[in-house]
Order: C-alpha cells, then structure tokens, then sequence
C-alpha cells in the first residue's frame, strides 16, 4: 500500500464517472497526479493533466507509477486494468460501474498472480482526509481525524461522514470496496489495514443487502480486530425481492438459506459478533463516542 | 434475466449439449405439423419450477391428445403467467438423473462448478452434503469438469460424457457472460447416455449490450421482478417498489434504501424508490443524470398513488446544477397541466385538488448551494412551496409529516 | 492453407472488419444479377500477389464490360491457375494505404501485429525500417493494438479505428486457429474510414480438425506445395518431391532429410521422399504406421519413374513388427499382378520387365531383429532379393548402385 | 532442473505416441516412474501402472511430482500440461505432435509465469544414458559417455547416437527440443545446461531447415559455450518449398530473407561461428574425436 501523498496517480479514461470538479477536489487534496490517459487523445490537455495515448508513455515519462484511476467505459475497464498492470501500477482503483462480472474474474486473476490491489470497480475509492483522495469521494464532507469507514456504498459513505464530521469527529481514511457483486478488495483486507494503521482509533462498518461480505466481516471482527467497530446497514427494511441464488455465493447456491443477502441476516451476525449496529446514519457518532469511552 | 426452457435449448444445442428433438409450439394446430414422434412431453414455457406440479407439463401419445392438452396448458396461469409458447418434446427414458450448474460465485469471485447425483427435486435443505463443488480458480480447462465428475463419484465413460457437458456449459457461461446455467435434470440413459432434459440460463444483465442477439432477447422480456411497466428497466437495485404515499429519489443505492428505513423506522410509508445515480444496466441508449431525473419525476406524477415524493441527492453530481432547473421545469409543466384541468372542469370544484405531489428535497454539499436557494423559491400548482432541507432527518420529518396531513390530497 | 480472396472477405464481415459490397462471380452471367453498383474492380480469385500485374484485376464501369472483362479473367492462368471464381467489388477512393498483419512468430513462440504506412508494393528489403510491430506476450487485450498503431505514427481517430481493426483481427486469428491474418492494403478514405481493400488468411492446418468448418474448406483446396494428387495429403515436411528415381521412406522428418542428403552426395538422385512417423495432420481419420506404410508403397508403384525404393527405419515403431508383414504383402500383390502382365502380354517380350521397383530395407535397432531376416527371404517377381542392411551409407551406396544398374528397368 | 533417478515421473495419457515398449525401457532406465493419468481409466493397470483419472490424486497418493510425460491426443495437450501445472509439476515432456501453436502460445505463457520448464511437443524427450530415461528415445543406441547431444529430431538424434556409440563415443546426455514450430525449450537453455554439466566434454548439435533456432544457437555458441560443438545440419539438398513467411519469425515477414530457414543460412551461421560441420551423420565421430583433442 502506498498511500502517501508523493506516490504518482493517473487516471484512465474521462468519462460520465469523472468530472473536473473531482481533479480538482484530488489535486486540492494533495494527491500527486501526474497524468491521464485517454486514447486517441494524446497529445491534449484534459481538466489541466496532460494527456496520453498509453500508460506505457506515462511511465516513461514519470517513471513508476504506484495508482490508477479507472474511469473508462464498463466494457473498457478489463483493457484498461490490463494496461496498467503491464506497466506494472500496483494500486488500481476503479470508478465505472457496471464491469461485466466475467471480466473481474479474469481481470483478479491477473491482479492476484501480480499481487496488485484493485478497489472496485463501482467503487469511490479512498479519501485520507487532508492527505490524499483516491477516486471520487467529496472531500467536503471530511475532516482529519481518527475514525476509520469501511463500505460499499457510494453517497451513503458520504452521509455517514457527513454525520460524524458534524459531531466533531474527524477520519483517519475512508474506503468504499465498491457496490458491484464482484469486486477486487474485501471488507476484510480493509479491516486489517485500518487496524494495523496508527491514525485509526474507531471502524465504522456500513453495509447494505446483498451478498455475504457484512457476515465474513462479522466473523473477522471477532475474531481479529482489536479497535472498536460500529456497524450500520442499510436496507433493513427493504423487501427483499432478489433471487440471491443466481449471483449469490456457494452458501447461496448450496445451502439455499431463505435469509441469504438480507439486511436481516447482516444484522443478526453483527449482533452475535458483538459489533453494536446504529440504527439510522445520525446515531453513528453517538455510538463511535461510546465506543472509545 | 431468466431465458425460457425452448431459448436454452436451443442454445444447448448449438453449443453442442445433447438434447432431446424437440419443436416450438406456437398454437395448439401447430401439432399437426409435428416433425417429432409420438409419446411427446408438452411443456409450458413459463420460467417457474413448479410448472410440473400444477399441470404445465403433459406427456401424451396421439395428435389427438397433443391437441387438447396444448389448448389446456396455454389456458392454465402459472405464477400468474400464461405461456405464449409450449415446447413439444420427444419422450426420453431415464436411469438416472443429475444436477449440473456453473454460477458465478461473488465470495471467492470465480466460477463455481456444481454437479449432484439427485435431481428435480433435489431437497435444498440438506443439499450442501449431496452437492459437489469445484471453483475454477484459474482460467477454465477441461480438467476442472473432470475434477466435478470425479466428486461427485462418477467413473470411467459417464466421467467423461458429464464433463463434456460441463466443459461445454462453461463454454456457454463464458461465451454469453451468464450468471448460471443449469441442467436439472441431466437424464442418464440405461445405456450411459447423457442428455440436458430441462435447463435454466440466467443472462447477467451487464454484459447484454457486447451481445448484440441477447439485446433482442432481452428487449422481449419483461422483468419478472417488477410489476410496473413505466419503471420496470431501471433494473436490478435500482428501483425498490413498496406500496406506500412517499416516493424516495436518490443518488445512490445505499443511500436510498437508508432514506427508506428512515421513512419506515419513523412511521412513514415508502412508495417506489428510485436510485438515480447510473444508467440502469440494460439501458441501451446513453442518459445523464438529468434525464433520468426529468423521467422518475414525470413517472411518479402519473401514479396517483403517491403524494409525497422524498429527493435526497448528496455529493458530487455530474449535472448538480441542473437539479434545480430540472425540477423547475417539472414544476412549471405541472402548473400548466394543472390550468388545463382547472380549465376543462370549470372551475366546478373548489377544492385545491390537483395531480401534483408534494415535494420534499434534501440537498446536502456545496454543489447544491444554489440549487437550494432556487428551488426553495418555486411556486408550485397548489400554491404550497417545496421544502428543501440539508439535514436527512429532517427531510423524512417533513416527507411523513405531509404525507399524513389531509390538506392536500391529490386524486 | 491459404484462403482466397472472397472467402477472406466473408470472414472479416462477419467479425467486423469493414469491408467493401462485393458479390462472387461463379460464371461471366452472373454479372448480369450484380446487386452492386458500377463502377466495380474484378479479381482474380488465385493465391497469387502478381495477379494485378499480369491482369488478373479489372476495373469495369458497364455490364457489357464487365461480362467481357470476366471472360478474360477466367480464362487467364496466374502461376499456372485458372480461377474458379472472380470477386466483384464496389470501387473505394484511398488516400492513403497501409498493411497490417497478425501473425504468429516462432522465434518469440508470441502472435506479433505488425503494421506499416505504406502497402500493396512493400519493397520488402527496407521494410524492416518501415515495418513496425508489437509482441503479443501476455493474453491479448486491446492496448496491444493501440500500440501499434501509435508506434505506426496515427493518432486520435485514425489510431483508434486502426486499432480496432487490428483488434477483430487478432479476434480472427485466435477464433480460427489462423498462422497469419493480412490487410493489404487498409484503405484509408480522405475523409479518415478505413477499408480493408484485400487480406490474406492462412489457416494453421493442425488445427482444422477442431473446427468443422474449416476442414470442409479445406477439402477444396489443392495443397498449393504439391502438385501429385496422390501424395498431397501428407503436408507440409512430410513429404518433399524431387524427380530422380530413388524413392525414400522414413520415420522421421530429420532422418529422411538426411537420407536425401546423403543420396545428393554420394551421386543419386532422389524422387519422392516421405515421413511416415505420423499420420498427416490435415488427415481426417486415424491412420497407422502400418496403414502409411501400405499406402506409400502402393502410390509408389504406379510412378513408373521411381526405380528404387529405399526404406530408412530406425528405432521404436509402435507397428514394428508389421513392417516385414507389409513388405512381403506388397511384394506378393505385385508377383500376382507381374503374372497377370505375363499372362495378358502372352510372354511376348523377353526382357524381364515389370512393374516392381527395387527395395533397399536400412532397418536399425532391436525390434526390427526378425523383420530384417524375413524381409531378406521375400522372394520379388523380378527374381531378385531385397537388400536389407544396417548401416545407412551401405544402404545408400546400394540403392545408388541399384538406380544406376541397367539390368532390371521398370517401364 | 531434477533429473536424478529419485525424482518422480508421471506420463499423462497413453496413445499411439507411447508404447508398452517405451514405459519398459524408461523402468529398465532407472526413471522412477510412479503412475499414469488417462481420464475415464482411474483404477486400471496400464502398462503395469497404476492408472489415475486426475494428476492431483497422484500427487496425493505419491506426494510432489518432478517430471510428466503429456501423450495425450494433440487436442488436449494444453489440458494436460494445465493441470500439470496446476499440481506444480516443474517439468512438463510433450511427446504428442501436432499441438496447435495457440495452444503451445498460452500454454507458454502460463509455464513461464510459474517458471516450469516446457520441453517439446514433438519431442522424444531426454536421456541420461544409464541413469534416467524421460521420453521415448530407444536406449538402445546409448551409452554412457561424455558427448551431449542436442536436436529437434526424432529418429536423426537415434541415428547419430547410434554412431557415436558405434565408434566408441558414448553419451552424457541427448536432448530434443521438438520438430514442432513453437516449442519450449530452446537450443540455447540447452547448450547452457550441457556446458555447465559436468559429465559432457563435447556437444554435438543437429539441426534441420525451418526457423532460425540453429543460426542462434550458432550466435550463442561463439559469445557463451566454453566446450568444443559439432554441428550436423540435415536437409542441405533439399528443395526449400515452403512459404516461411506464414509460420516463421519476425526476421522472416520483415526482413524476408530469402535464405531464411534454409539449410544454407544454417551452415552459413555455423561456418561464421566456427563451429565444425559434419558432411553426413557417420562423420561425427570423426569431428567428436577431433574436437577432442
């Protein structure tokens, strides 16, 4: 992980997922980035970067790379993931929603033999608060501190921020894994970074229905994690119309469990690991409050 | 998105999957001209398990019987589903009968292959022991459906047939970018035959648009797990339809499902909500935020139904700034709207009845600072002003607070 | 296995690569249903890069020219072909030509694209200045063929639909199993589409079996390497035709080469020389060391201008103790069909002419123990033995001797 | 590289590439030859082996597996060798001809990922004469001694053994890389393995027209081979026939060389090298015994 403020950033591709205003709010937050990538437009100028054809020039004009910012088309994505890794980028992180899952599958396959992080994709990326932002997040809702938030959502992540921001609570780091069925990092890699990182005091876990990645969380708070976490999930009462079993888990397909992917069953784990849940965003502050007394 | 039984096979059979002759039915006549021989299974092409059970599948031996069976199963709603189509199938002796299926599996982020020595009915409850795994964690080759076959005790030629079978519905899985296939049964002849007796293809909705014959299919489904056809493809997370007065627009999934419980928790009723961020995934023409904006609201003012509808955008907009006029120009077209109507009915009424919903916006972040002012200055038909709000908490207040006030009741 | 130009085409349509309207011409009439508009170019449909030198393409703008120039055209040879087909093509305005190419580099063991500004006369001795190329060395993925066509010096829209073009091709090259897939030349239109005006596609005949398609196609097609009908099939380094009288078999591509070699040097003239060790690839069913064995002799025999037949086996055969099992059956249906000869020319003539060629047998290792003592007792219709020897230079000085005897000549 | 009579070897299909007559001869070799794999025959006894339907059950059964032999039908090579790869077999024999190259492509791409050595297809593998045995070359025409002999024949590498060993020259090693177009191993990661090997004093290299596989190695024997090499090069009165264009290297489609792949440009490479060329295979000996000296 390199996450300094020195580490070079790039971006892939401008599309409907990046604006201007999200260069600025990176280049204002201090993140080092050096360039975009967009082809056929070599050559030009885009929101104030310089623009190339291909990573591999980018490289070569200001060497290794450490984070890539995928912003490209869904279908576009697993070329340009594969670009990076080609040059050799060890962090990407990937904005566009909608990567065709297969893709990902391959894509982790490569990204894993290589041991490269992926974050993504549908995801906002990483925001440490005054130091460096990763993606999209609005910095506004941010102050420095020592909460750290872990998620899969886009604008709830914000929210929640937003929340302990206003109660004087700063973050330590903010990272949304992504909302996508198939993504590259997992709420348990983040768990153990924010538990190893000495500017995290707190975790706030935010979840939503779908999947199993809230229990595994659970489980791996019980058994791993040393700082205290506070869990909230959304979508508790949301019917739950899905048919989990076509882009389930094994457990899903298998077990056939009524409750797999409900908000339901997430609360129920968080209760059995002890992990006290919040039950609307503006109870966050209270409980992180309470858990560091 | 769930393809028939006669589209899966068909799509069996071109990947090289053994399947029964079979012929499409159309109409009952159609069995005059049926190429296949007699005793045929005639099947409803409904996409529901039980179809068996309540009388969707009907084995008969003469044209005669075909005739009056077709005419019954086209008349019989399964699900509340009438079939448009019937499948007429060749009646095939089984041994044995098998589960196989490739899943995408969202835990470990592979494939799964899945194979059992039950089928049809398998009892899902105490399946985990029955059912056989291999998770093709490397890119797929022919040894992972051999290593199925093996679990799931298989030896020798039906080893080898079952894992062509699966190396040849991995190849469909790859090839259509499918979230599952399954053959359930896969009948097993006396004499160690296989054959994809009925089977399930799941499309993954992403990948439609690199498909360009799966987009025709697609256009031709409606989906089944939204009743509604003005919003029906806005697709998966994107809409959750609840029957209550307060319609919910946000810019994010979890954001939206957040500001429903809040409604809920605080003794609201949610009603359609809508998450606004992407394009819905089987959209095939590019929209922008604004157009999908400009399309819920005008949406949501046909159905009667609500009275409330709920905006909490957050955060960075691509189009931030045209919030306010977006919801401007709805307001004005209903204006108008409301004008025609007071017009036509002449005035008779004296009530402030009208077809225009209350509006609640929260807006929260700098992008929306003048959004706010501007919309807080509208004028609306009924005369009442939109209430913008930065806080949430706040907004589901006001949002409940209408919806339960009697003042004005749209009809 | 090269395809012609109109099957090229048909396969670039349909994986995307533009093409231009063209219609194939079986007959000079046909120009009378032309569905394409004048004025149009004909082609020649040969394997042959000359063609358009020697007038084998026409540019026509009337039917009555048209019907004239394709009479012509069929009855044109170009290295020794007449076309079976003619394509018709709608004419295209270039302003600029390029060549691109998929192949596959045996050094590298990677496809490598290769692409280039000019086209059609490459002067291939300086290409490899203007020549540019990309090694495919990880999985293909899209960026491979952006960087070629920046490194060919294109940009923006131009490098993108170049790309893209390289992209299908690539696409093509791995659906098909292909060796090379050629553009030459890429019309580029003044304003920026591009074309692909002529291709080249050569299928990699080991894998035609795994596509049914292609082995149909390839049926069709005369090996363009060998002329003699009977032996073509064998391919590539399997067989090598010279036209001196002493025939070589062996198991194996080195060890024939060798034999020809040693044959050259010592004064002889090779014909035919086979490789029976593996059965042809382009050989649709399985064949046997036995079975090549039998049917090589057999074509043998009816090429009068082969006197002797030197056979160079050495080490494990599968078949090994079958070699002197078909030797002798060879030798023995030849006596029968000497006696016939006799029999029909009524003793006539009193030279001991036949058709039997002389069999030298080099046979090495220990399998072929008893096969060397019995093949040594055969008896031949010309009443002599067959040599059989160990050493190789004894069994070629002795086949040299044999050829150059004038005692026993076949006629 | 393991090549010691402990290590363990598997062969992986039996077809018309492989004999009772083969198997028997690498036993009477001293190659430990554990198993065979062969789908659908799990349970048999095939050529007294025991017979397996996956390799990872005689992983299991026999613990790390150091060498297999793929006789499979050209078709499912890639399978073969993938699953191989996938139990961490390091030493992959392709005997089978007439693997499409594609395959070979992916194939090498993934060995040279996990760093596994590829010898073949079309190969008849290697010999150590008297101590091991991996492939199908007939032992019969070996001896132990201290020539190295290097080709991507079959039959010609048996025939120049065969004079050696009749002239008294006996062999350290024979290895062949295989006839086919795309193959593993290259002349040149041989030729270093057989200067670095102890027991070889004299390397003899046989070639054949095709490809430039002998001009490299002839460039690599004058910058880095420290022993004496005899060449033989086959095929120098043949007609070149074929269109090198389609299935040759990246010189070939460039340059087109007209002499490119031909007998004469081999002899050419050599001659320039100064390595000795024999004339015909019985010459050999001579030139060993010269070189020699």
């Amino acid at each position: 992980m390199n996450l300094t403020p020195y580490s070079k950033v790039l971006i892939q591709g401008f599309s409907e997922y990046i604006t201007a205003n999200h260069v600025a709010q990176m280049k204002a937050n201090g993140t080092n980035l050096v360039a975009g990538v967009n082809p056929g437009s070599g050559g030009q100028q885009m929101y104030s970067l310089p623009v190339f054809d291909l990573v591999e020039e980018v490289v070569e004009k200001f060497g290794v790379i450490d984070t890539t910012i995928i912003c490209v088309h869904p279908y576009q994505v697993l070329d340009a993931a594969l670009e990076a890794l080609e040059s050799d980028i060890r962090q990407i992180i990937i904005i566009s929603p909608g990567v065709p899952p297969l893709d990902m599958v391959q894509l982790l396959r490569k990204a894993e033999a290589k041991e490269t992080l992926i974050v993504g994709p549908n995801s906002p990326g990483i925001i440490i608060p005054g130091k460096i932002l990763l993606g999209t997040q609005p910095s506004e809702f941010y102050t420095a501190g020592s909460v750290g938030i872990l998620s899969r959502s886009t604008t709830l992540t914000y929210e929640i921020a937003r929340e302990l921001t206003d109660a004087g609570l700063g973050q330590s780091m903010s990272v949304s894994i992504g909302s996508d069925a198939i993504v590259g990092s997992s709420f348990l890699q983040w768990l153990q970074i924010l538990d190893e990182d000495e500017a995290t005091k707190t975790i706030v876990l935010v979840g939503q229905p779908g999947g199993d990645r809230e229990e595994a969380a659970a489980r791996y708070i019980a058994e791993a994690i040393d700082k205290p976490v506070v869990a909230y999930i959304a979508g508790t009462q949301a019917p739950s119309a899905r048919h989990w079993r076509q882009t389930g888990t094994l457990a899903a397909v298998i077990g056939r469990d009524p409750d797999f992917g409900t908000a339901k069953n997430k609360l129920a784990a968080f209760s059995f690991a002890r992990v006290p849940v919040a039950e609307r965003p503006s109870q966050i502050p209270e409980l992180v409050k309470k858990a560091l007394r | 998105m769930d393809l028939l039984e006669y589209q899966v096979k068909e799509w069996f059979a071109n990947i090289g999957i053994p399947v029964l002759p079979s012929q499409r039915i159309d109409h009952p006549t159609d069995l005059k001209r049926l190429k296949i021989d007699y005793p045929i299974v005639l099947k409803s092409q409904v996409n529901a398990a039980e179809r068996a059970k309540v009388g969707g599948v009907r084995f008969v031996e003469t044209t005669i019987d075909a005739i009056a069976a077709a005419r019954s199963i086209f008349n019989l709603p399964i699900l509340g589903q009438l079939p448009e189509v019937l499948l007429a199938e060749t009646k095939y002796e089984t041994e044995q009968e098998f589960y196989l299926a490739v899943v995408l599996d969202t835990a470990v982020c592979r494939p799964i292959l899945l194979g059992c020595t039950e089928a049809m009915d398998i009892d899902w409850d105490s399946a985990d022991e029955k059912m056989h795994y291999v998770v093709v964690e490397q890119e797929f080759s022919p040894f992972y459906a051999r290593q199925l076959a093996l679990k799931m005790g298989l030896q020798g030629a039906l080893m080898q047939s079952v894992s062509n079978v699966v190396e040849k519905m991995y190849q469909l899985f790859v090839e259509k970018d499918l979230d599952l296939v399954e053959i359930n049964p896969l009948g097993v002849s006396p004499s160690g035959q296989v054959m994809a007796l009925n089977g399930n293809v799941s499309i993954n909705e992403r990948a439609i648009g690199r498909h360009p014959n799966m987009a025709d299919i697609a256009k031709a489904m409606v989906n089944p797990y939204t009743s509604s056809h003005t919003i029906r493809n806005l697709g998966d997370w994107d809409v959750v339809e609840m029957h209550g007065k307060i319609a919910i627009l946000g810019n994010g999934a979890g954001l939206v499902m957040a500001t429903l419980d809040l409604v809920v928790n605080s003794g609201g009723k949610p009603g359609v909500c809508l998450n606004l961020r992407h394009a819905s995934v089987t959209e095939t023409s590019p929209t922008t935020f604004k157009s999908r904006l400009e399309q819920a609201l005008k949406n949501l003012a046909t159905d009667k139904s609500i009275q409330v509808i709920l905006i909490n955008f957050l955060g960075s907009i691509s189009q931030g700034t045209e919030v306010s006029e977006v919801i401007g120009d709805f307001v004005e077209s209903s204006m108008t709207e409301a004008q025609l109507f007071m017009a036509k009915s002449n005035g008779g009424k004296n009530r402030r009845e009208n077809s225009f919903p209350r509006l609640v916006v929260r807006l929260a972040g700098s992008e929306f600072d003048t959004a706010r002012i501007d919309i807080a200055a509208l004028k609306t038909p009924t005369d009442t002003s939109i209430t913008v709000v930065e806080n949430l908490d706040e907004g589901v207040a006001e949002a409940i607070r209408l919806a339960k006030s009697t003042v004005y009741r749209r009809f």
